[in-house]
């Protein structure tokens, strides 16, 4: 933690990066997001096992962008998110540098997005064994189990959106959702329309996800609507090959297609 | 892997040094072939002329049999007894219906799953990896290597990557040290199918496979088939008076070959079986380049 | 109800072919369930999943999603590029617990007018016999079932 | 508030027998928006038509909805009728209640309601209808011809000499293709260089002609009308504006072992080369693969000594050009499959086995023997040949089941000139039927059988071997008393197939046409677009869509060109207006496109550009997607895959379709 805090110090100092996004402790200790721009407040700087959130999904706010050179303090699922979006052509006036804990606990600092990539790779996540474990489960049950299931955990849903405006992967800057003409999403907070709005949001980020899980752990309705994008994952996985947030080259499933693609669904 | 074994007719009676040969070669490479219980005749030249369903349970059952037997793969060396059981096989493999009928007439279930071996296929995958450490003799000679019609047709049923000029015989005899010509009739036929109604059709064919063979310059005529081996080799007389002149080239099956390079004895071999003396390989083992 | 249940089918389909297939069905008068209702797209690719879900939510009982065979797309390549949100939409709501025996996806071209009058009276047929799709009309509903009454009241008192 | 009318169409009887059309008429008018509602017996006759003028003046209608037939069938007369009456044509929507309803269901009231559910679908489209104005497209008047064979020089010459340019890309250092490499043509028998050469002088004195040749099309972007080539100049390392094509340079080249690709492999060329006598142009290129300059790191180069203008040059490099083409003209010719092809044949080892194009470098005056037939291994006549038709055509086994179509007259051909040089020389021709359809080609066939007492042989060659010096052709007669037949010959010619180039794949996805599971070129239809591909603006042109002959080739190739001038025939051509736009707005939005860009790889047609958005100071804001309508076809693939709808398709906008949905569903069928 030291090392992290003198290294973050050193590159502010000799202006690699004019903002640091990290973590600090707050008054009961919990690590929450911090954004730093002089040397002097870097020793408030803590990264444990404590610091989930995705840090990346700052990089589209205005403030962080007027920085434009950016350390970021981040884990693999945060890395991962960085490259999808690097795929898909965003970030583009950023110079990023990135710091990150391997899993030797070194400190590991990434100057290009080529390093990035590497260490990325080397490092690549399986699926969260709780997610896994919570797909499987799901996966056996019968269809009208399924939908009992998620009608129940949908109708909790009360569209406040925290899983939009938490997730790196949802930078429209006007949503679908905000979208009334035609207005494709109720407004209402209504099982129809909640349903409407997850399957819509499973779409979008299905094969662009990088299954960080955060929008399911900040539903305050406790809604794991992160399982979602992980099921399209990997299914797209299997059927289309390819993994989200691995290369620079992204390689979305849905924008591309092989002839043979699997088609037994169709009549 | 095991290995299972279908002999076959021929292999115990005409042509019983083909199957000497192959069993002392595999013994000598430390492979077990483990010859099928009870199997029973292929249906070859007659059956599949005579009633469809019969040409498919004969060799169904063989097949049956293995699987029962837990064989993977089965080694059918006579070529004849290989068109049938793998033509059997085909026909199981694609038609549900023809599966069902056959098992019921065999009272037995038949899958057709075993992977049926030309013995190419069998030097090639069992005997190769391990020949070079037991070959001891180069068989220093010009040879042709004769395929005749069922080793080399149909070609979905030999797996042949040439048909009409294949080469498996050649890499075998080369390993034993022969020199494989060129020649033209590697895939003629040599009238098996009348060997005993018209031997005078027999003749002529032959006739001309020998004379090729001959007149190219080939020392010994390898083959891989009992019928090619027997009319080639028994009918010698009448062949040689269908050629100018005649000749006396020995006609050996490919795994006696291997087996003499192996340092197995001509007896062991079966090569004292033949009609048409077969010493002049024998004496060319070890003899200078040619 | 006495009378037997008419399923409500909306039909997506591209310009091209399944479109002319089914103007072809018309012009040779080839006879089928009056059920469904076409709505014209340039291409499959076109077809937004959104409005599947729209067209259930305001009450369809089924779906039928039709366009060219694979290779023959007028825009070469948007029929395939449809399968595959085809596909990863289909199971999506596999995974939700959906019924998605409810939307049939088939290729029918500008030559298989008798294809498109099979492929609507099959599909007619299956979602007849599925019945209405309340399970989702019903959606907004069911939430209120969950409220626990009798623990309100207790705490009111 | 819009006011829309509503026509519905009896058709005769066709709608109104099954459809009750005065109640869906009635009912209609009462749905929202609409203004007025009538029906009528043909809507699509003339006094039917002015009833929907005089009614949109009368109403002020601003919108119009016709319950007749298909779109596909009278949209264009209702939209023209629309426009008459001064509103935008695309105001007018057709309820397609004919096809979709009255035809395909028996007279009911269920049928009825149909008819007014497809009407209202409409009508709630015609509500969010925009006007929309057709968009007008500048054609490029210049034409590309890929291929400077027969095929393309025609189609060149028709379009240069009507008054277009014609840019005509040949990937070898000369024009001429195949048909420069034949002896005499059949069924005249007059000599193929004589016929040709004329017209590949024309083609490079053409003033509205530039020749590319030694160059390959390197990519294609664009659509019909304004098309984007590279091409892919390949260093020639001779400098064409000095070089005076003297040829003391290939003279003196040392490395001459190089077999000789115009007479099939049959003798050798330099390394420094023109491949014939009458090439065009008659200037030489330097084979690097073949070089000892290049292959042995800067030894050799004599010919830049030797050369009297000083035009050689080791250190040019490819260069790639880029031109732009309203129309192009595919004419990359075929291939043939070689004697190697055949196993039962000896696959290629003999020397005296030989292919048709071989034979035709042996007949030619200009080929190795200097006209005479002699057999490639020792140079002797030939007494005895063997002539296969069908050498791997038509023949599953070898994977290639069709006719290649030309074999048959070459072959006759073959056999005839044999003779005509060596009378006393025996031609044995087996083959398995004759196909000699064409304008006196039969006469042709019977004089090789008669006149030159050509032995024809209906049956198949199961074996050719080599014995004491002699071919040995083991082959079956199947006319009458059939027996097998040997024949002893000195050489055999085998007719061997003819199939697409080896490249065709990537020529064709360059192009982005399609092509058959032979990899010859796809025609737009068999029968009645036999010129066209499925891509706008590209046409075929000879043996590169299938096996033809010279005649036919010519003819495909100036239909090409008709197809060709025909689009010249206009400076624009005007495109429906449906076509996909990204949205844009008023400062600080600019558009809700986030410039993710993934629709740039959904679209078929590279419509999609990239635009930085910037402020005055000229610093940029954002990158933001832009579809350029000249390419876009309007599929709408991008629309529904934009994730937040910031592209939309005019004519199926997300809100005209939404609307048909709720239309359809909301109000309840009864």
């Amino acid at each position: 933690m030291k090392e992290l805090q003198k290294k973050a110090a050193e590159l502010l100092e000799n202006g690699t990066i004019n903002l640091l996004i990290g973590f600090c402790q707050d008054v009961s200790k919990r690590p929450v997001p911090c954004f730093i721009e002089t040397a002097a407040e870097t020793n408030t700087l803590v990264f444990n096992r404590d610091c989930k959130n995705n840090l990346s999904v700052y990089l589209h706010k205005k403030e962080v962008k007027d920085a434009v050179k950016i350390g970021l303090v981040a884990n693999v699922a945060t890395l991962r998110s960085v490259l999808q979006l690097l795929s898909e052509n965003q970030l583009g006036s950023l110079t990023l540098t990135y710091l990150t804990v391997n899993s030797a606990g070194e400190l590991v600092v990434l100057g290009s997005a080529e390093e990035l990539e590497a260490y990325v790779q080397a490092n690549f996540p399986t699926c969260r064994p709780e997610d896994q474990e919570m797909l499987d489960k799901l996966n056996v049950l019968s269809r009208e189990e399924r939908w009992a299931f998620w009608k129940d955990q949908l109708s909790e849903c009360v569209k406040c959106y925290a899983c939009r405006a938490v997730c790196p992967m949802c930078y429209c800057t006007v949503c679908t959702t905000e979208c009334n003409q035609p207005q494709w999403i109720k407004t209402s907070a209504e099982t129809s329309g909640n349903f409407e709005y997850h399957t819509m949001r499973a779409m979008h980020l299905a094969g662009r996800c990088i299954n960080c899980g955060e929008c399911g752990r900040i539903c305050p309705a406790g809604i794991p609507v992160h399982l979602l994008t992980a099921q399209m994952n990997q299914e797209i996985e299997k059927e289309f090959g390819g993994k989200t947030g691995f290369s620079l080259k992204g390689g979305y499933a849905l924008n591309s297609f092989k002839p043979e693609d699997k088609e037994n669904f169709i009549k | 892997m095991r290995v299972g074994y279908y002999p076959g007719c021929s292999l115990q009676g005409s042509g019983r040094e083909y199957s000497e040969s192959l069993l002392a070669v595999a013994e000598k490479c430390g492979i077990v072939l483990e010859e099928i219980n009870d199997w029973n005749c292929c249906g070859a030249s007659a059956a599949h002329s005579l009633n469809h369903d019969l040409s498919v349970a004969l060799p169904a059952r063989t097949l049956a049999l293995a699987e029962k037997q837990g064989l993977e793969q089965i080694l059918v060396p006579c070529a004849a007894c290989f068109s049938r059981l793998a033509t059997a096989q085909q026909e199981l493999v694609s038609s549900e219906p023809m599966r069902s009928k056959i098992s019921d007439y065999l009272e037995m279930p038949v899958k057709g799953s075993a992977r049926i071996l030309t013995v190419f296929e069998f030097l090639q995958e069992h005997i190769f990896p391990v020949a070079d450490q037991y070959i001891v003799n180069k068989l220093n000679h010009k040879t042709a290597c004769y395929y005749g019609c069922l080793l080399s047709r149909p070609k979905d049923l030999t797996r042949l990557e040439y048909p009409e000029d294949p080469m498996e015989m050649e890499a075998v005899m080369e390993k034993a040290g022969a020199t494989p010509i060129d020649w033209a009739f590697k895939t003629e036929c040599c009238g098996a199918g009348l060997s005993v109604s018209r031997t005078d059709i027999v003749a002529k064919l032959s006739a001309k496979i020998v004379e090729d063979a001959v007149s190219r310059g080939a020392e010994s005529i390898v083959v891989a088939c009992p019928m090619c081996q027997m009319n080639l080799d028994l009918r010698r007389k009448e062949i040689n008076k269908q050629m100018d002149q005649g000749s006396d080239i020995p006609v050996m099956f490919v795994t006696q070959a291997l087996g003499l390079s192996m340092g197995l004895s001509a007896d062991k071999l079966g090569l004292n079986r033949h009609f048409v003396s077969t010493g002049k390989v024998v004496s060319c083992v070890g003899r200078k380049e040619v | 109800m006495a009378e037997t249940f008419e399923p409500k089918i909306v039909a997506f389909v591209c310009n091209w072919c399944t479109y002319a297939g089914a103007d072809l069905a018309g012009t040779s008068r080839t006879k089928y369930a009056t059920n469904v209702r076409i709505i014209r797209f340039p291409c499959t690719g076109r077809i937004d999943f959104m409005l599947l879900i729209k067209a259930f939510q305001n009450g369809a009982d089924g779906i039928i999603v039709s366009g060219c065979h694979p290779n023959d797309c007028h825009y070469t390549s948007g029929n395939f590029h449809a399968r595959r949100r085809w596909m990863v939409f289909k199971s999506l709501l596999d995974f939700m617990g959906f019924p998605t025996d409810r939307i049939t996806f088939s290729w029918v071209s500008a030559a298989e007018g008798k294809k498109w009058a099979e492929l609507v009276n099959e599909t007619t047929d299956s979602v007849r016999a599925l019945g209405p799709f309340t399970e989702y009309k019903n959606l907004d509903f069911t939430q209120f079932n969950q409220i626990d009454h009798e623990g309100i009241a207790e705490k009111s008192r | 508030m819009a006011r829309i009318g509503v026509f519905i169409c009896h058709c005769g009887e066709n709608i109104s027998a099954t459809v009750d059309v005065e109640k869906v008429a009635r009912l209609a008018g009462k749905l929202s928006g609409v203004a007025y509602s009538v029906d009528y017996k043909y809507m699509c006759s003339d006094p039917g038509q002015t009833l929907i003028v005089d009614a949109i003046k009368e109403h002020k209608l601003t919108g119009i909805v016709v319950g007749a037939c298909s779109p596909r069938m009278h949209e264009g007369t209702f939209r023209k009728a629309a426009e008459k009456a001064g509103i935008n044509p695309y105001f007018c929507e057709m309820a397609n209640i004919r096809e979709h309803c009255s035809w395909v269901h028996p007279k009911s009231d269920e049928t009825t309601r149909k008819a007014l559910d497809i009407v209202r679908t409409m009508v709630e489209k015609v509500k969010n209808d925009t006007a929309l104005f057709p968009i007008k497209v500048p054609v490029t008047k210049t034409a590309l011809v890929i291929g400077g064979g027969i095929a393309g020089i025609q189609a060149a010459l028709d379009i240069a000499n009507a008054g277009h340019q014609v840019i005509m890309v040949e990937k070898t250092p000369s024009i001429g293709g195949h048909m420069s490499q034949l002896s005499e043509t059949f069924p005249t028998l007059d000599c193929s260089q004589c016929i040709l050469t004329p017209r590949m002088v024309e083609v490079a004195q053409h003033p509205n002609i530039t020749l590319h040749t030694f160059a390959e099309v390197e990519n294609v972007s664009g659509f019909i009308g304004n098309f984007d080539v590279n091409i892919r100049l390949k260093a020639k390392s001779v400098d064409f504006s000095k070089c005076t094509g003297c040829g003391s340079c290939w003279q003196k080249c040392p490395a001459k072992k190089i077999p000789d690709e115009f007479n099939a492999g049959m003798s050798f060329r330099t390394a420094i080369y023109t491949p014939f006598p009458q090439a065009v142009p008659n200037k030489p290129v330097i084979d690097r693969a073949n070089c000892t300059w290049f292959t042995k790191g800067g030894k050799c180069g004599i010919c830049a000594k030797i050369c009297p203008t000083g035009a050689i040059d080791y250190t040019v490099q490819d260069e790639i050009i880029n031109v732009k083409v309203g129309a192009i003209v595919t004419a990359t010719g075929f291939d043939i499959k070689h004697s190697d092809f055949f196993p039962e044949y000896g696959y290629g080892k003999h020397p005296d086995i030989i292919d048709g194009l071989q034979f035709e470098r042996l007949a030619s005056a200009s080929g190795p023997t200097g006209g005479e037939i002699r057999r490639p291994s020792d140079g002797k006549v030939p007494e005895t040949v063997v002539f296969l038709a069908c050498a791997g055509s038509r023949d599953k086994a070898k994977g290639i089941e069709y006719c290649s179509k030309i074999c048959c007259m070459y072959t006759a051909k073959h056999a005839m000139l044999y003779k005509h040089k060596n009378h006393h020389g025996k031609a044995h021709v087996f083959y398995m039927d004759i196909r000699s359809a064409g304008k006196s080609y039969d006469e042709f066939v019977r004089r090789a059988i008669e006149e030159d007492d050509v032995n024809y042989i209906r049956g198949r060659v199961s074996r050719i071997y080599e014995k004491n010096g002699k071919l040995m052709v083991v082959g079956v007669d199947t006319l009458l008393n059939a027996k097998p037949v040997t024949i002893e010959a000195d050489m055999v010619v085998l007719a061997t197939a003819v199939i697409a180039n080896e490249d065709a794949e990537s020529v064709a996805q360059k192009l982005h046409i399609s092509y058959d599971k032979h990899k010859f070129f796809a025609e737009a239809h068999p029968k009645l677009k036999p010129v066209e591909t499925n891509t706008a603006g590209i046409t075929l042109a000879g043996a590169c869509q299938s096996a033809k002959d010279i005649p036919e080739t010519v003819a495909q190739a100036s239909a090409a060109a008709a197809k060709t001038i025909i689009l010249f025939s206009g400076s624009e051509m005007t495109r429906e207006p449906v076509v996909a736009t990204v949205n844009r707005s008023a400062a600080p939005v600019f558009t809700t496109c986030t410039g993710c860009f993934l629709c740039q790889e959904v679209c078929p047609y590279q419509a999609i550009e990239r635009e930085e958005i910037r402020d005055r100071a000229g610093n940029l804001l954002m990158n933001a997607a832009k579809v350029n309508a000249g390419l876009c076809q309007g599929c709408g693939t991008c629309v529904a895959m934009c994730r937040n709808k910031s592209i939309d398709l005019q004519g199926f906008s997300n809100q005209q379709m939404l609307s048909e949905v709720m239309g359809l569903l909301n109000a309840p069928f009864e």
